[in-house]
């Protein structure tokens, strides 16, 4: 990538940040995002039209298909900037929808605006890439199913993946950070494609997950730098103690490496990354994300002391949002392997 | 199992450690509530009076107090066992301040007529006691609370602010650290108080915890006027007499059971997960183990210490520090193995052995309260290797 | 055991450390140790003849075999104080030589009062605890083997685990401690037994070099904290520094850790336990100190800074000695699976 | 490999990036002595001064040397790839303190007559320079110096101790913080002194270290007398100097390339150890696998850095913090699965390849040398994320 490009592409994103402000606006409380939690659906379906309006739910589609067709960057940019802010709207699943749906050539306008929420039902038990494909198997963990207007359900059909539009009773069960997981039988609807790839959607999907605990890390620690600028015990700023010092330090280096892990894959996907390379990026970046991801928050709670214990201080909020997003699209674990299995070896 | 003479409350000092744990097993078999066992979260007095009343009635409410005094007579070995064996069966805590903290302590320091007023209350629950030490901005470093005492008269006039002060919503009582002299150094001029918490001027407020639940509260003190005669001990003394009741029920924070019962919780998340027998999981949970077993050991290593009636040194801050941490890796673990369930609010698949996230949350404050782990390593690092302040 | 049998027990495990002052004398600096390193047979004849003259080597057997029928508590207790003054001579291989031709009912004078040193060479590869047994197959890592007087070698004979006096050209390998170790194809000479039972022994061998370890820690560290009470930088003396304080905190721990996990091991051999109770305990304790007795070391390298890099400084002596006692019967890896294949399930 | 042509000297600074990193690789594959590929310890003069000369014959002993002082004038971004592909080919470090430290500073703060006198012969070799920097009681806090030079006529009378001094037994010259102030306050009153280490009063005693190698030094200095001349830059303005010549350089204290080296070689370990495939092993090697990889994408983001022409700022000491821990736990590793292999004192079956006991013990000073991981952390608390002092 020439200078030019390189710039041209750091301003794309940098803009990108600054529109996430239309629903996370800097400074703003996460008033909103207290009142939403642990309602039906946990999230607000007028924004979700919003950010449908912002031109975000298609950011990735290319332009023919009503897309804005950004990078992998600009989309883990705003994902990112949602994670800072809790933003409890289901971006990554509604433009991993508005993906399959162009994928299959499908009608996709009420998607792509936020009118309709269509998660894709894809997998049949829990921290799995395997996409689930039996025509009555059910569909799990899908996420804020509680405000879903119908499902996206692959189906294995002679030995290709069909997609199916379906519905089905969800069973409903919520989340530490106020939101819902759905599990369903489907009742499959309409056919939208005889033979639709969806890994590489699913992987796009993952990144966007560990761009946005990567948000989330670094608000958490962002309040926590503050509180030991500030808060005193013995007659000492308590952020004058070596010891947490350089615990502020260890959190500020996972955050450096999750940063470069995140951007580097996305980097590579934008860059032209298929297969292998793909995957082996995806999940070195989620691997890296859902780990820090739980280690960060948790330290912060720490570093907070009591007060980082009560539910109406926010750090708080930070950790619960780690425990769900951490193993979406795949755990530290499963993406491990993943790396292992598609990596080549260094060139050492 | 075999049928256990439980004996009278008076000959439980007696018996051969052994026999003792075999009738403690006896005990909470016979009489504790089965719908109470391994709560997922700390009962409120509305839920645990009925196994307090039970212990009541049965003699046993009181196990570290002296005969004389309504209690058993204990040694601190035997109440280890208690514990333990309450803490194998699942037994939960009681509202138990009164119990643990201040009867020791007006035992100890109290005159005649406060030992006559206060602990048969107690033994029978009709006063239900909260503690209340820490303040906003006295927390790791107590010693700098704020709340005062004046003394008007017959009576201290109370004004300032607790915090996390456990179950407060459930008491009628508290006892406090005031401050009685503004003008003495940090820890002097502290004193020791007896409150009526339906005095004029007490305002308690829930705090919401990340558990979501309602475990400590705000406490508010406004021009609350106190009887002179509830003071405990000597004027300015307070800060020494309730250090000194910090005794070796410290061992009690670096129990290994709470990581025991997390480990089979693991290892059942494991099963369901199908992850059990994968060889990076067992290598992780190899480690765990191990580290559970050699926390037992060193834990055993303190007991026998009791055994033997030495008093503990400031180095048992390890067992506190040890068994949180690994309280703490446990359920990280759970997390790492869980995928998707790891988010649930509820316990999976509505198995209360399995909530995880639940125990993941329970496992934050262990390291922060009961004196975090930053300063219990102050301890270490002062007071047991002697390094410099 | 009883309150009075307790006591007795530590007032024998006290005499014991005592009398470990003979060949280590308490206050002594490491001037004997240093002189021979890297020598050979790199360790000191006379001083073997010492340990057999204390009753050492022959501590564990029967009074009618000429030993002092110790308990392990005991062994482990003279084992960690010759660990703490890095006494080279091979107290643990030579006890096990000891243990070995008692087994077998052999004559064991010379090798009981440490005239000879006959060590068993009884592994053909690297971190096991099987016993080699073919009659040709080369044995290897045979400690000190540059001061053996003959070999005792295991050979299997008609699905029985015979034993037989050899001899053997070694080469000779010099370890990082200063030490060495052999390997070489046997030549047999005697039979000495015609079944014999190893395994027990090797246990014991094992717990005796976590001992060993445990003492080696100790010394380090307190050395360490030495250190970190004198030196100053920053015009502070740096045992002031809240996140050395703290990483200390954390060694004492490690410590307390490896010393409940020896000890008990120890107690609960002495109570009796045999079979997998046994192999459990060792287990546990040996991958302890393994893993302790290297973590420690290096860590009290880092917190003394350049000096603890330099080899005339002492501390440098104990993390060399643990890089070679550390895998000796066993690596942590071993020893923690071993367990978990022979410790029942906790009670929980 | 295809023939590259080799540009001369002068045109290396403007080739494209990629053609710039081929052409080193040609050159390092024409020109590096095989025998001294990937030493296991650091290289006296004796081994390699062949390269040092070699280097000298081609012009590209200093490639950040503007090159109208016979330098190649390379940008950092070049310098980054020109030490990556030495790294990657195993080329070891010369006595290169002449080359990286004091030809910059004559450069920026000399007169033209110490240009004149010092430089030409940096680029000869007939000068091999030592940095004396640090002393017994100034290690991590460098400016507690007390190493002085008193003005007596024509000369600074030099008297102190240096310790640490790298491979000062192969150099014929030293530079030296030296105190020439002793009432300013700390980091005021230091000097920079050019000292010929023939000048009597002058001892070296060399230090074995854990590596049993004797790289680093003592410098005693008795009544040294050095020409006023040899002082650079103004008086008691040496400390701002020598720090600011800690330039963009920091970064390869966090290249990455040590821990892909010693990654490597773990591979080769576990696959000999027969572990290689071990599940648990598998796990552990994945870790530290994704530590190196996210290590050198954060790596690259400095280097884009420099591209771009920005200025690291302090936040660059992540990446010496990353790369020595990482290169530590991969060592450590390597401990843990080479069964008793892993005390022994030479390469396992004589592989230099397996050279792991080395490999653990050269790892250790990683985290020590070039301000230790505790100063790094600590410059992080406070100049990267703003904690108070």
């Amino acid at each position: 990538m020439s200078a030019a490009t390189a710039d041209d592409r750091a301003e794309s994103i940098r803009m990108i940040r600054d529109s996430a402000a239309a629903v996370a606006p800097p400074g703003a409380d996460l008033g909103r995002i207290r009142a939403l939690r642990f309602t039906d659906p946990g999230f607000d379906r007028a924004v979700l039209v919003q950010m449908g309006e912002m031109g975000w739910l298609g950011l990735r589609l290319p332009e023919a298909q009503g897309g804005a067709a950004l990078g992998l960057g600009e989309a883990c940019a705003l994902a990112e900037e949602l994670g800072a802010a809790l933003v409890p709207e289901p971006l990554v699943a509604a433009m991993l929808s508005a993906a399959v749906l162009a994928a299959a050539g499908a009608k996709l306008d009420d998607v792509v605006a936020g009118r309709h929420y269509l998660p894709l039902a894809w997998q049949d038990r829990a921290d799995t890439l395997d996409i689930a494909a039996g025509r009555d198997a059910p569909r799990c963990f899908v996420p804020m199913a509680a405000g879903a207007d119908g499902y996206l359900v692959p189906v294995r059909e002679a030995g290709r993946l069909a997609l199916y539009r379906a519905t089905g009773e969800a069973r409903i069960e919520r989340t530490q950070d106020g939101g819902n997981l759905g599990s369903f039988v489907p009742v499959l609807g309409e056919r939208l494609a005889a033979d639709i790839a969806l890994d590489a959607l699913l992987d796009e999907a993952a990144l966007l997950s560990a761009a946005y605990l990567l948000g989330g890390m670094e608000r958490a620690f962002a309040m926590t730098l503050d509180y030991l600028r500030t808060r005193s015990q013995f007659g000492r700023i308590i952020g004058t103690f070596q010891a947490l010092q350089h615990r502020a330090a260890d959190l500020k280096m996972h955050l450096a490496m999750t940063r470069a892990s995140v951007e580097s894959a996305a980097a590579a996907l934008d860059a032209g990354a298929t297969g292998d390379a793909r995957r082996a990026a995806v999940s070195r970046a989620k691997a890296r994300a859902a780990e820090a991801g739980l280690l960060v928050t948790r330290q912060c709670i720490q570093l907070h002391g009591g007060i980082g214990y009560t539910d109406q201080y926010d750090v708080g909020l930070y950790l619960r949002k780690a425990m769900v997003v951490a193993n979406q699209y795949g755990s530290a674990t499963l993406h491990r392997r993943r790396f292992m299995a598609t990596a080549p070896e260094g060139d050492e | 199992m075999d049928a256990i003479r439980i004996p009278a409350p008076g000959e439980l000092d007696a018996l051969e450690d052994d026999q003792f744990r075999h009738v403690v097993r006896a005990f909470v078999h016979a009489h504790y509530p089965a719908h109470l066992r391994n709560p997922p979260k700390r009962l409120h007095w509305a839920e645990n009076q009925e196994w307090y009343h039970i212990l009541a009635r049965e003699g046993w409410l009181c196990p570290g107090w002296p005969k004389e005094h309504g209690g058993l007579g204990l040694s601190p070995a035997k109440q280890i066992i208690l514990t333990e064996e309450y803490e194998r069966h699942g037994v939960a805590r009681c509202n138990d301040h009164g119990i643990v903290m201040l009867g020791p302590l007006v035992i100890q320091y109290g005159t005649a007529a406060q030992r006559q007023e206060f602990l048969p209350k107690i033994l029978t629950g009709e006063h239900v006691w909260c503690q209340g030490y820490s303040e906003p901005n006295a927390g790791s470093d107590l010693a700098a609370l704020r709340t005062e005492a004046v003394l008007d008269g017959d009576h201290y006039v109370v004004n300032g602010q607790k915090i996390w002060t456990t179950l407060a919503m459930d008491a009628n009582w508290i006892f406090l650290l005031v401050r009685t002299d503004k003008h003495a150094k940090k820890q002097e001029g502290i004193s020791f108080l007896l409150v009526d918490m339906t005095t004029p001027g007490i305002t308690v407020r829930p705090i919401i915890n990340l558990e979501l639940h309602d475990e400590f509260c705000e406490v508010f003190f406004d021009n609350v006027r106190v009887p002179k005669a509830n003071l405990v001990g000597q004027l300015n003394k307070g800060w020494d007499m309730a250090k000194a009741l910090l005794g070796f029920e410290r061992i009690f924070l670096g129990s290994p059971r709470q990581s025991g019962y997390a480990l089979s919780r693991l290892k059942l998340l494991a099963e369901r997960m199908g992850v059990a027998d994968d060889p990076a999981f067992a290598d992780t949970y190899a480690r765990l183990r191990l580290d559970f077993e050699d926390l037992k050991a060193l834990f055993g290593t303190y007991v026998d210490k009791l055994k033997r009636g030495e008093t503990l040194g400031p180095d048992v801050s390890m067992l506190k520090v040890l068994q949180t941490e690994l309280f703490q890796r446990i359920t990280d673990t759970m997390l790492e193995i869980a995928g998707e369930n790891a988010g649930l609010l509820e316990p999976m698949e509505g198995n209360r052995d399995l909530n995880l996230g639940g125990l993941y949350i329970q496992a934050r404050p262990a390291t922060i309260y009961g004196g975090s782990n930053e300063i219990q390593r102050n301890i270490l690092s002062k007071n047991v290797l002697n390094l410099p302040g």
